[in-house]
Parts: structure tokens; C-alpha cells; sequence
């Protein structure tokens, strides 16, 4: 058998274009696959996937028009941080043993987002919180050099990471309290207490707890709670309330403070609240809050997908435009001249671009949109 | 905005007026603590209490009101997930061969049958594959982010679980919520 | 801080029903969740559901009712055996360490089919077929002692598990194989060949190849192949060709053996062929074989969901009755009184069954159908 | 029924007549004798053999026929897999940080653009998470059993990789299939 065979493996390896290029048109030319090298260039849109029965994903978007790039694999229940040149993602996600059972590996993985190959790889905790894709489950130092995740057993902790290193430096309690708000210096965090308060934790040099103090209750738990998202206004926190109220919070020193409070959606009828995951983006060039805002307030409905999207002029607040824009429970805002509004609606399943009219009052128009089973989060610089 | 939190806070007291014993159903207190909206204290609390249920089998059941295997049945005002009803369970059972998780959050559900509300503790069912076609529901009356962990459904419940795979979720009925 | 919340934690573990009982009607009691401990008794049929993913299941409904009863998790690309009584699946499936990525462990799981429980967990070789869910990937001897799984790096082979130890005995080269159909003693096996030949390979008490024999050509690759699926048929072998002729062979001696062929489409017109992936089912107690059709032969069809399926009277080689079956692209026969015809469409996502009436010429009429997404093979007993 | 093997047949004799030189693209010889629905005879063969490929630079593209993203583009009538064109690829690409699969199947399609036949050779893109938005394309022309395996196209042809993860699916032009 082997001569007849092997003489056959020769020659079926010389499968190529044969000879008819004297004929015309040309045949097509001999083929030979590659392997796209790099992201188109132009700036991008993260989408966070998640799954309950496998693989997650980061999807990457054109920002111009949504034109599909790439995709980086996670595992379950990814939670995603792009660093602030948009040009490395970390993401946090678990792999267990049987995918639906047995002891899990929870990983930090950092990638390049332009070639989305692994740059590093690091365990963490098993307790990772295993919880939709939200804002505030990882976190990075503006320097790239340590990150935070959120664990749940439910009680709650955070595993601080070295990236340098890669090796967990510290898991630090936080009972009773959630989300993590990084400084950006990533030297303390701030999390919403469910006392109302907000526990802030000094992390030292060497990545561990040097110190923590809870706020005296800063909001009302049970009658206006605060959604578990920030946007960053001017080196303060800014959360929202389930019935629309601004809450600004210094989180400089070492207990929190709070600065001001501003319901931007009480004037206007028709009960709005905010509605969705995260309904915040924050224009910072402008110093507009743009939030995703739905009709007539009801219990459970602090999840349901927006109606409207508004532009609140933080400085003089004032609700300056009020824009159409159906189903979206997650939005994030671009930082250029014109001000992208990026949604995802993940009750539907769908990924939507709205450009902003600085000169219009911030009106945002729909320009581009596309389903996207299971999009979670959508994260833009 | 709702006021669960004065409600369970009343019942709160009620319950340690009346003396009332406790449950040694399988969520930890550590969650039956979450669940009262309250912080997580840190630490591993596992011992539980004796629980005198026998007056349980003896009261006359309600007629069922709606249909459990859609997501507008009353008990799941606080769900978000796959019903057990339509994975292989019940609406207080998990499917064969799945676990109940150790830890749950709850609800409190307004009963159109009786006219009252009550306290409904939601287990998640893990370890196994979900079924595609369990009909899937989202209902977030009185919902909290996980500040408030007890009240929290947007995380996966099995997190105590040595099998943390979602499966599907079940509604237990902890008593009236006056 | 500890005195204050140990207190919480002990006056909060005391939710209990409460003292309304004196009112009418009395409320609902507390109650307690628990655990099926069994499935619902009754026949079933199972359902095996992959992904390319994340996790796979092997679907348990009610033969009665198509009522949904249960699942069982399995890795990637399950393939699904079950013991002759119908109490024991084996599924071999993949489960990657990063789920997309990353080395390969592949495994053989033995479960108790009423209580879905694992009872055994053996490793296989990583290079087990990935393979949509289909027949002849996975055999069991009828002892449940012996499994075969079928490989592909794409060279093929097959792996020989012990149940007994749960160990890999050998792993037997098929050149240019595929399928396996293993005799019900489990001592040798059969596949179907690329030269339209038919391998058998007998294994040894120690789980080992103790010889092969390659049959002469016995189909013809181009111009009819067979699909990869058998039915056993008096202890003969039968599969189907694209073109809708049943081979008939034995596969009794050390080499196989053409006894008949039967071309059952050839004299209706409309050029009917089978299609699908599993397409023949056979009733032993009537010795009719049911073949899912449609019509319009072409190439490429093959694959097409049906549009009737046929009863064949194998003894008088007589189409009898032809049911109209919309989309099945596998089927599965129950061996009762009255014959059962399970049908799964892959394409559109949808389980149905039919009863079969042995008093009108073995008329197929559809009883119950449900929605199954990604349902891709069908098992009964 | 087609009679594909015949083409094969008398093509694999053209090539070998003409002497032209056997590609270095990246599926192994195994595969490629696969292909041309042989019976793959064990052992790897992993040498590649160098292949000149100036003059596939010169010759004048013919131009686009149909749209590539969908289904219905020629080149796809044995491709069973969602089209790379659709996940941040193009037909010859695989995307960004996807891995070309080191084996794969082959077709034999139509193309209305110049009315003749061509060997099309499928590679999977492997280890990667499929996009959700990609299209999912069935075609099996000519497609036979894992018995010919280099015309199956049910089986994951990330197969040969380390990373095994099916992505998506590109179509490579072998040559004219007389």
C-alpha cells in the first residue's frame, strides 16, 4: 500500500492553476489564504458579550459605521476595561472545568487591540462575580499597571492585580458594598454601600489595602437608590438614581463627600426615570451628561430599554435636548468635537451609533444600526 | 419608588415579636441577610437554625392563580432568568440532576389570588446546560444593584455552588409580606 | 461594627411565615425548594444538542408528549449513544481550556439516563471527531462494557474505551474510514470506505484491533455514496446511497458482504432522494424502514430536510405509504406496537412526532412538534 | 449525481502531465489527498514543497461577481460554516487574531463570472469566539461523507490546529477545475 499512496500524497500536493491562460478572461489566479494582520485603523466601539453556556467575546466595531472588525475569546461572564488609548483591553472572565460545572479558573487577560493577541495572562480569584457585563466589574489604573475586580460569594471583595507582575496582590473586603470606582492614579477605590454610604479603600504601593473609610449615608437605598455606574465630571463621581437624580461625589479625600445633587428629570412630566444598565455617557470636552430615559416611572422598571436619550448641561443644569432613541439599556459617549453616543440594547439585541450636534443643543441623531445577539456593554473612548 | 425596605422592615419585627422560628431551608443566612436589603457582613455563617414546619402541610393550598410556566405568573415580580417550570422543575423544584443554589435573593410579589404580598425567595438551579427552550423572564420589581446583594438579580446565584453553571431559577414563597 | 450585625444575622434568619393563618383564605404557606429526584416515568427520547461555543446537552423529552423532562451537560460536539434498555447514555464530547482555544481534553461520560446523574467520567483522545452530532460517531457494545468513538486530525480512527476500568484499550487506524458500526457484541466493528470498500476490524477480549479486512468495492463513491448512518436489519447492516438505494450487508464474517440492494425511489417520479443526516429508521417488529425524502434530486441535496417520509416494506421491497413530514433532517423509530417516528429539523430548530398506523400501510400522522434550537439528533428506543 | 471525481480525476492527470508545482499553502498533503476524495493512508506528512507563485500576481482579476457576504457567491456551494467576509475577514482572510486552519475540504463551483469550474479549497479560521453577526451559509455540492473527508464538510477543520475553536470559514481558489 505505502509506494501506491505515497506516490499519490505527491501527487495530489501539486494541486495549482492549470494552463489556461491563454483563454480569456484570465482564469482566477491561485489562492492562498492569510490571516488579516491587523484592525483596520480608525477609532473603534467595544461590545462585551456574554454567555451563561460558553465562550463570551469582546467584539470590536468601526466607530464610523459600525462596519464589524474583530472579536477577542473570553470565557463566561466577561467584564471589560479599555485603557485610555483605547489601544489595550483587559478583560476578566471564567473558565470552568466542565463549562457548566466544576471548579473555575477566573482570568485577567490584557490583549493588543489592534492585532487582539493575548498579551498577558493572569488567574485571579474563582469568586469573580459572575454577573452580567456592567461598568465598574474591573477597572484599571490609567497607567496600566494594576487592575481591580469585583468578586461575589455574595459577600462581596475586590482582587486587586499587579499587571506588572501579574500575580494578585491583595483581595480586599468590602462588605455590604459594590462596583468598583477606580482613581485613576489607581491608589483608592469608591463603592456604593447598601447602608447608603460609600466605603473608599487606599491601596498601597504594594498593592494592598492601606486603608478604608465608609461616607455617612450619601443616598437613600430604599426610596431613590443610585444605579451601580459612574461617569468621571470633572475629577468627581457622578451617579444617577432610579428616579433621576444627579449625584456628585468627591472622591479625593479620604471619606467620601458628597458635592451636589441635582434632579434634572423633575420638572419635566411624565414620570422619566433613567432605564437600563449603564444609562450614563459623559461628554467631558462639553460637560454634557447624556442619559438613556424612559416614561412613566414604576417599580422594576429601572432596567427597561430608554425611549429617549438626554443632554443635560451639567454647568447651568439644564436639560438641553431631548433625543430619540428607542431600547437602549447601555450607552457609552465618545470624547472628540463631535460626540458619538454608542447604545446597545440588550433586551432586543442590537448595536446603534447617534451622532451629536454640539450647535443643536446636543441633539443626537441615529445614524447607524445593526442586531447584536447578546450584546451586553458597549465601552468607547 | 417602592417600599420594600420599610415593609421587610416591619416584618422584620413582627417576626422577632412573634417569635417565629427560623428557616432551615437551604440559603445561608449570610444571604438571607442580603436578601433583607442588607450588607453583607463578611465571614462564613453556616450553621442553621431548627424549623418547625409542620403546620406547613396542613393549610388549605390557594387555587393556582395564572399559569407558572409564564413570566407574568405573580411570583416572578423580581425574576430574571429561565423558568424551572419549563426546564424539567417546578416553580419550587429544580430539574433532575441539577443543585439549588446555596444563596438566593428576593422579591416581594403581590398575590392577585389572595390579595397579599409576599416575600418570595428566588434560588437559581446549577451545574447544568440551560435549556434552549426554557422561557426566559425579567421582572425587577423592587430590585437593587448589588449594594444591596440580597435584592440583586442580575448575578448568577450559583456563586456559592461548588457547580456554578445557571440553569434555571425557582420561586419560593417565604411567607406573607405585611 | 460586629455586635450591631451579628445581631442582623441572627434576627434575619427568622423569616418565616407569619401569623395571618386566622384569615380566609390562609395564606400561602412557607415552602422549600427541592430537587427532582427522578424523571417523570414513561418512555423517552433524547435529543443531542451541540455547539461550536460552549456547552452541549443531550435533551430528554417525554415519547408521549415531547413534554421536556431534563438534560444532561456535555462538552463540545457531543455525540450520544444510549444502552439497548434505554436507562444508560454515553456521550463523548470536547471541553478546551479556553473554551475556543487552548489543548483539548475530551471525555466519555456514562449517566443514568432517570436520574441524569454521572457515573462514570473516562479520558479519551483529544482527537475525537468534532463532528455535527450524528450517528456512527459513538457506538456501545449492547453489554455496556466496550465504546468506540471515532477521530479524525482529519487521518481517521477509533478509539476502544474499557467502561469496566474506563480505560483507552487502543486506538485503531481506518485509513480513508469513517463511521463506526459495531456489532451488538461488541467484538468487531465496520466502516464505510473512501474506494466505496467496507472496513471490519475485529477487536480482541483485551480491547485491542486483533485483525482488519477491507471488503471489495461495494459502493460507488462518485456516483452513489452512501450516507454515513445504518440500520441493523435481521443482523444485517442497511444504509441508503444519496440517490435512494438501500445496500444491504453483512457484516458477520471477516469480511463484509453485499447480500442485496434495493434502488425503493427508482419507479416514483419527482426524483426523490433521501436527505438529511440520520434519514432511515427501522421498524424490526413490522420490518418496515422509514426514509425521510424530498424531492428534486440535485447535487448537493442531500442535506435537504424532508418532505415526506416513506415506509419500506423490506421483505417485499414495496414502498407502502408515503407521509407527508415537512423539514426532518434526522429520524429515530421506536420499536413498540404502535411505531413512533421522532424527527428533528437542525435547519429550522424543531423535535416532532409522528404515530405510525401498521393497520393503514404504516401512515405516518404528526401528533405533537415544539421549537428546539440547535437540535441536531435524534435517539429513541 | 455529479461526477466530481471524474473532474478530479482528470485534473489531478492534467497537473501532473503539465508538471506544475505543488503548492506551499498551509494544508497538509494529508488533507490534500483527502480532498481529491481519496482514503488518507496514516502518519503525517508534514513537509511542503516550494511552489512559485509570480505569475498569480500578474493575471487580470476577473471582476466581483455577486456579493461575497452572502450565501449565494459561487465560490460557497460546498461551504458549510459562517462566511469570514461577515466576521471581520474577507473570502481569502482570516480576521485579526484568528488562526487558518492547517488541513481543510474542497468544493468544486461555477463561477457565472467566467463560466468556468473551479477547485475551491475551505479553510476554517479556528480559536476564536464565532461572531453572533456572522452569516451561516449551507451549501454541500458535491459534498460526501468523512469517508472522502476531503469533501466533508460537517467536521470542524480547526481540527489540526492547537486551537481548535471553529471561527469561521474562507474560500480559496485552487484552480480551474476542467
Amino acid at each position: 500500500m505505502s509506494g501506491k499512496w505515497a506516490a499519490a500524497v505527491l501527487s495530489l500536493a501539486v494541486l495549482a492553476p492549470c494552463a489556461v491562460r491563454a483563454q480569456t478572461p484570465p482564469p482566477i489566479p491561485a489562492e492562498e489564504i492569510s490571516v488579516e494582520k491587523a484592525l483596520k485603523p480608525g477609532p473603534n466601539v467595544f461590545v462585551t458579550t456574554g454567555s451563561w453556556g460558553g465562550a463570551g467575546a469582546i467584539y470590536v466595531f468601526s466607530a464610523d459605521d459600525l462596519a464589524y472588525k474583530g472579536d477577542y475569546s473570553t470565557g463566561m461572564q466577561p467584564q471589560f476595561a479599555l485603557s485610555p488609548g483605547a489601544d489595550t483591553g483587559v478583560v476578566a472572565s471564567a473558565f470552568p472545568k466542565r463549562i457548566m460545572y466544576g471548579p473555575v479558573e477566573a482570568i485577567i487577560q490584557k490583549f493588543d487591540v489592534s492585532t487582539l493577541k493575548t498579551q498577558q495572562e493572569a488567574t485571579i480569584l474563582p469568586k469573580f462575580a459572575q454577573v452580567s457585563p456592567q461598568q465598574g466589574q474591573i477597572q484599571v489604573s490609567s497607567d496600566g499597571s494594576r487592575a481591580l475586580v469585583q468578586n461575589a460569594t455574595p459577600a462581596t471583595s475586590v482582587t486587586v492585580v499587579d499587571l506588572k507582575s501579574g500575580k494578585v496582590t491583595a483581595e480586599v473586603p468590602i462588605p455590604g458594598c459594590w462596583q468598583i470606582n477606580l482613581a485613576p492614579d489607581g491608589a483608592h477605590f469608591s463603592s456604593l454601600c447598601g447602608d447608603g454610604s460609600i466605603l473608599t479603600v487606599r491601596l498601597g504601593a504594594d498593592g494592598k489595602a492601606a486603608g478604608q473609610a465608609r461616607s455617612k449615608p450619601i443616598f437613600d437605598v430604599e426610596k431613590d437608590p443610585l444605579f451601580a455606574q459612574s461617569q468621571r465630571v470633572d475629577g468627581d463621581l457622578m451617579f444617577v438614581s432610579y428616579g433621576g437624580v444627579f449625584y456628585r461625589i468627591s472622591d479625593k479625600g479620604d471619606t467620601a463627600q458628597l458635592v451636589d445633587t441635582y434632579a434634572f428629570a423633575k420638572a419635566i412630566p411624565g414620570e422619566w426615570t433613567p432605564g437600563g444598565y449603564a444609562i450614563m455617557g459623559y461628554s467631558a470636552p462639553y460637560g454634557i451628561m447624556f442619559v438613556a430615559m424612559h416614561p412613566g416611572a414604576r417599580d422594576g422598571g429601572h432596567k427597561d430599554g430608554s425611549e429617549e436619550i438626554w443632554a443635560v448641561d451639567l454647568a447651568h443644569k439644564t436639560v438641553l435636548y431631548r433625543s430619540a432613541a428607542k431600547g437602549l439599556t447601555q450607552i457609552a459617549v465618545s470624547q472628540g468635537k463631535v460626540p458619538l453616543i454608542f447604545g446597545v440594547a440588550s433586551h432586543g439585541g442590537g448595536l446603534f451609533r447617534f451622532e451629536v450636534d454640539p450647535t443643536a443643543k446636543f441633539a443626537a441623531k441615529l445614524t447607524h444600526q445593526i442586531a447584536l445577539r447578546d450584546a451586553a456593554a458597549v465601552t468607547v473612548r | 419608588m417602592t417600599n420594600f425596605f420599610s415593609r421587610v422592615g416591619k416584618q422584620l419585627d413582627d417576626i422577632l415579636v412573634s417569635g417565629a422560628r427560623s428557616s432551615a431551608r437551604r440559603f445561608g443566612r449570610r444571604s438571607a441577610l442580603a436578601k433583607l436589603g442588607g450588607f453583607l457582613v463578611g465571614g462564613a455563617v453556616v450553621a442553621t437554625l431548627p424549623f418547625d414546619r409542620g403546620f406547613a402541610a396542613t393549610g388549605e393550598k390557594p387555587a393556582p392563580i395564572d399559569d407558572d410556566k409564564t413570566c407574568d405568573y405573580w411570583r416572578y415580580c423580581a425574576l430574571d432568568g429561565n423558568l424551572c417550570t419549563t426546564s424539567g422543575g417546578s416553580k419550587t423544584s429544580c430539574p433532575v440532576g441539577a443543585e439549588a443554589s446555596q444563596v438566593s435573593w428576593v422579591g416581594t410579589c403581590h398575590n392577585p389570588g389572595d390579595k397579599r404580598d409576599y416575600l418570595v425567595s428566588y434560588y437559581d438551579c446549577c451545574g447544568k446546560t440551560p435549556y434552549s427552550g426554557a422561557q426566559f423572564c425579567l421582572h425587577s420589581k423592587g430590585e437593587r444593584p448589588g449594594y444591596s446583594m440580597g435584592l440583586h438579580n442580575d448575578i448568577n446565584w450559583c456563586m456559592a455552588n461548588a457547580n456554578k453553571g445557571y440553569h434555571c431559577t425557582v420561586a419560593i414563597v417565604l411567607g406573607v409580606a405585611e
